[in-house]
């Protein structure tokens, strides 16, 4: 057992994926030759060869549309988009294709591929390379929508969503690439499906992924301090919910709080608020409250940055005050 | 080609056509919904390219305009009627209606709405017969309009650059829509606009069948032999209106109309061959009459008969159905 | 004063518009020729000229991006989008470049153009023809997004929209263009921003917009012969939303219950749900309800689009349960 | 050309090039952020291009490496680097940052992150010039690695359709970051790209600021003449990464870029002006101190002592800060 960081853990999926079945391909602007923005497929391309590990020219349509048309044939594609921005070109291929051929054909063709792609704030990449857009497929039946929050569950979750059946968007976090974790050096798979508890606690229910979950987790640490038990939920797969996981928190701790980095209007935060009303409506002892970003555009400026994207005090002052607290 | 097979190409073409003339009627009694795009005055193009073709083999994408394609390439046409009257039996189980045939028995890939989509999935097919290094190739239909798309421009280049074994076949019938070529595209011979991606290309007449054959066989060939891409074009003529809502007179002229219908692809065939002796109006009369009934008693009665699908079942196939709970878990939450 | 179609009261703003400014131009696939496929442009080609009504080729995303550089040196383009499903080829230009480039630009460049479009599934039209989506712009900071929900608010609406500063997502329906309403022969202007009671009720309030809202004035109606009084209101503008008059509408009736044509998952019943939960928490007697698609790419067969999609029956349905009365 | 001319844009060059050195020192001590991507070695292209645009009133507009684009266009340097330190007094008041620099004074428009988001954006401002029938404009600079995003299909077609008053400037300096041109494009020559459009093109060294300037004249030329849009090449080499964090031995060699350091086009002007008498190498050295003199007092002082933007004013810029009431209410309702 060996510490690794997030894009590591991300890589070795990429590497024993194409190991065991020569299906598994790889493509997206420059994962080859150097190996990937965030080096997630580092040194493959050498290891595989440029049949199996393709640098594409700059067309996201169209090497994810080729993507999903490899996959209707029978191979098992992982497309890199370089960042979610991008992925706005190519929503016609994965929302308008991928997600539903498998419909549209009455379930005799399918699309097993997987679209990676770091989404979220990075430090000061201004508003056309800080798009989260979680929620925007998210909103897309069809497809399956999973987001690790730490190496062992990128590892085991990318292994999973190559080998499963349908078109996984697979969202990392630019922020998260260098975060560093134990995983076992023996082969092992995590669930694509299932909400976790990442920590117990009675009082209040924090509810967050990806990088959001951190800040929940930061934040249920302070909550510690100052006598609150806050139990944290990681949603890791955004599509399909585990209603049940949430209901069970919330009916227990009667309060919940949910994080998420992207802007509040039709957000992931809005879906999960709506969820926990739909599912235990009379357990609540508190309004509901969800943190986000504001409703602008991402700013360059470092000061307005930081005024527009959560943090950890955001959360842990949230929670404060729905316990009457702050 | 020896008589017979030149009757085989003649019956198809005919058959197509009766069969898009009535899926034309059913519509008009309501039994079919959404848009129904015909392909009627177009037949030499997708019939004669996959008579070049190896069925079940190779694969085939196109646009919505997609029934003869899918005929032509294996589909039944029982079930490609069942589709278009939404029933449980059709090529796609009634989910996708006209525009979404798929049948990948016949390796007919779809059946899409998006003007300038199947690029891209036909350049992934020809990626994975490629990559697997069968001799299969991928076929992939569009029309002129859809060559304004970015993804026509995208997937040429990298079929090109990868040389994916992809036959592009562009149907030019002279409109998008309302929209007449030359007042959309800069250039309107579209054999011309692949000549920044280094694609071997040509054009020909799409209403006489046997041009589009050896045309086709030529395109064929050199994808089939590894040499990369083909684009292909055909100048050929939607007799009918867009979709069944559309009035030609905004846009075009009746003399324009007249002047493709004299080149109508069965009239063209028929009587080339009743020249050569072929066959004769008797035989025509004859194949016309055992058309009408295998679509009225083999067709029609089969959708009309048809379970719809079940209401029970509009959750199916949204993902698989019956993951395996290895990857899919869910995962399972040690917590009460 | 005149009975008109919607499409004529879209025809007839665009008409007024174009006479007014001549740097007003519409651009569009068929806008022009043969005067829209939803006959929103009919005869504006041949009144004024290839100029002003620019027939496209089929390139959404690129005529959308030039209607915006247009609208950066001055002109106003109201471009359409033949159908919403269309949009997502669009959504770099519209949501990378027309939603972020007065902020990345610090308020210098603005970009005053309309994109119309019709969302909303019609009469099976299947899985690519069915797009709703009105959620996706509604979640852009930077844009507007508005909803007409009859020909008087299409007409005043799209006439503010041209003049605004602003780049207006103007969402109309494929259902709703044959329906009709009288509009006034003077010149008029309706507002962009602002919910609108519609119809008064102490009951319960019925939220909708665009084809949903009609769902929500039928079921009111057949709730007025059980006796129930339910308040109607028209969100108008998805963005930026009116949380003030629907605030005050709950804290009336105590009850909510919004309907949309989407499917639920990050959708606009998330939203204002969610909204309401921030507003007025503590004025709800019952669990707040959202009615909505089912969660599926939406089906060709008659009978399963049928089911898949919501009508006046279902809201009429869950109004009656949350009242406890079904 | 006169000699003070020459000068001048050798200045020119040397100030963009201290000025982008100056700035990675600034990043490397964190005064700035985000992505930095330098122009370094690319002088001569934007230099020379737009040397022969009129300043202030034809439009400009690029990619992300737009610093230069944006000064020689007119945006004042100070304001450039203010905008690269986030500052309220920023080309884009701070908002955008390095990739974003907007001046629509100097009509210089955007600064885009997005590959190939620019092209359509340039034909629709020559679109409005057309239109208003002013002699102006649009330039566009664009990448060889952007020249594959299907926005150069579309707007090259849309563009020569409607005879649009627009250049395209492609700096093609072989890579997309780290994928050499031959590794993602079918056909390299990029001016060879535009055949399938009808739009005119040529090809040109871009190390040379001359050899540009008398293409561009005439490229501009054509574009203002009416004759529609033109495409231009210049052969150029970024000397550094792609962006701050980009270490270009995994892709490239160092011969080959010693071969390209060579051909420096500072270095291939200055050597040019000497050989020509038209400066010495003392001339240099001044104007070396004087360039410093001007970044240190003007630019990098103001760029420090602006004020950050307020954070109170966060939300403005969003939409319309003003907005007219008529058009945007909000709507009255009578209801209490
Ligand atoms: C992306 C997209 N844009 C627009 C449309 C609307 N549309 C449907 S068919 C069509 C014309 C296509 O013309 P062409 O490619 O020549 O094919 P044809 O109908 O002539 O066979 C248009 C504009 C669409 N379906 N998809
Ligand atoms: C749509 C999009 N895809 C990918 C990227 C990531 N990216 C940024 S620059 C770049 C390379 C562009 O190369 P080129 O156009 O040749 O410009 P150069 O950097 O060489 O000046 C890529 C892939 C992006 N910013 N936008
Ligand atoms: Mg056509
Ligand atoms: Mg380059």
């Amino acid at each position: 057992m060996a510490e690794m960081y997030y894009w590591e853990a991300i890589r070795r999926a990429h590497d024993e994926e194409l190991a065991n079945d020569i299906n598994v391909i790889v493509m997206g602007e420059d994962v080859g030759v150097v190996g990937g923005t965030y080096k997630a497929t580092l040194g493959l391309y050498q290891k595989y060869g440029e049949n199996r590990v393709i640098d594409t020219p700059i067309s996201e349509n169209s090497f994810c549309g080729i993507g999903i048309g490899a996959s209707m044939a029978g191979l098992r594609p992982i497309v890199e988009i370089m960042s979610i921005n991008f992925a706005l070109l190519a929503l016609d291929t994965l929302i308008n294709a991928a997600a539903k051929i498998r419909y549209m054909s009455g379930g005799r063709v399918s699309c097993p591929m997987v679209m990676r792609t770091p989404g979220g704030t990075a430090h000061q990449l201004a508003a056309q390379h800080s798009a989260r857009l979680a929620r925007l497929f998210m909103s897309t039946s069809g497809l399956r929508v999973v987001t690790p929050r730490s190496p062992l569950d990128a590892y085991g979750m990318l292994k999973s969503a190559v080998r499963c059946n349908d078109p996984v968007i697979f969202i990392e976090h630019e922020r998260m690439y260098n975060m560093r974790e134990e995983v076992p050096d023996k082969e092992f798979f995590r669930p694509l499906e299932g909400a976790e508890v990442v920590r117990r606690g009675t009082d209040i229910t924090l509810i967050g992924y990806n990088l959001s979950l951190q800040l929940c987790l930061e934040a249920a640490k302070r909550l510690e301090k100052d006598g609150v038990s806050a139990e944290v939920i990681d949603l890791r797969s955004l599509k399909p919910l585990d209603r049940e996981t949430i209901r069970r928190s919330v009916e227990k701790t009667h309060r919940v709080l949910v994080a998420e980095e992207d802007e509040a209007s039709v957000g992931v935060g809005s879906e999960i608020i709506t969820t926990v009303i739909e599912e235990c409506f009379f357990a609540l002892d508190a309004q509901p409250m969800r943190i986000h970003a504001a409703d602008v555009p991402v700013p360059y400026a470092e000061n307005l940055e930081k005024a527009a994207i959560p943090d950890a005090d955001d959360v842990y002052r949230g929670a404060l005050s729905m316990l009457g607290r702050a | 080609m020896n008589a017979a097979d030149q009757k085989r190409l003649l019956r198809e073409m005919t058959f197509f056509r009766r069969f898009e003339e009535r899926a034309f009627e059913a519509y008009m009694e309501h039994k079919i919904g959404g848009f129904l795009h015909l392909y009627i005055g177009q037949e030499a193009v997708a019939t004669g390219v996959l008579e070049m073709a190896r069925r079940g083999h190779d694969y085939v994408i196109t646009g919505y305009r997609d029934h003869v394609h899918a005929m032509k390439a294996g589909a039944p046409p029982r079930e490609v009627m069942a589709e278009l009257y939404g029933k449980e039996t059709g090529s796609s189980r009634g989910r996708g209606g006209s525009m979404h045939i798929f049948d990948p028995n016949a390796k007919f890939m779809g059946g899409y709405a998006l003007v300038g989509e199947p690029f891209p999935l036909a350049a992934g097919l020809a990626l994975a017969c490629k990559y697997k290094k069968t001799d299969q190739i991928a076929i992939c239909f569009l029309g002129d309009g859809a060559n304004n798309q970015g993804t026509f421009h995208e997937t040429m280049n990298m079929a090109s650059l990868w040389k994916l074994p992809v036959l592009f076949v562009c149907e030019n019938n002279l409109y998008a829509i309302g929209t007449r070529i030359d007042r959309s595209t800069a250039v309107t011979d579209q054999y011309k606009r692949v000549c920044g991606y280094n694609i071997p290309s040509s054009q020909h007449d799409g209403q006489d069948i046997e041009i589009v054959m050896d045309s086709a066989k030529k395109a064929v060939d050199h994808v089939r032999s590894g040499k990369g891409p083909y684009f292909i074009e055909y100048l050929t003529y939607r007799l009918r209106g867009h979709s069944m809502s559309d009035k030609t007179a905004a846009y075009r002229t009746k003399e324009e109309e007249q002047q493709w219908q004299r080149r109508d692809p069965l009239k063209v065939y028929a009587d080339k061959l009743k020249k050569a002796k072929v066959l004769t109006d008797d035989d025509i009369k004859e194949m016309e009459r055992e058309i009408h009934e295998e679509i009225e008693n083999e067709v029609i009665k089969f959708a009309e008969n048809s379970p719809a699908p079940r209401v029970e079942e509009l959750n199916k196939y949204v993902l698989d159905d019956n993951p395996d709970p290895r990857w899919i878990g869910p995962l399972q939450n040690t917590y009460q």
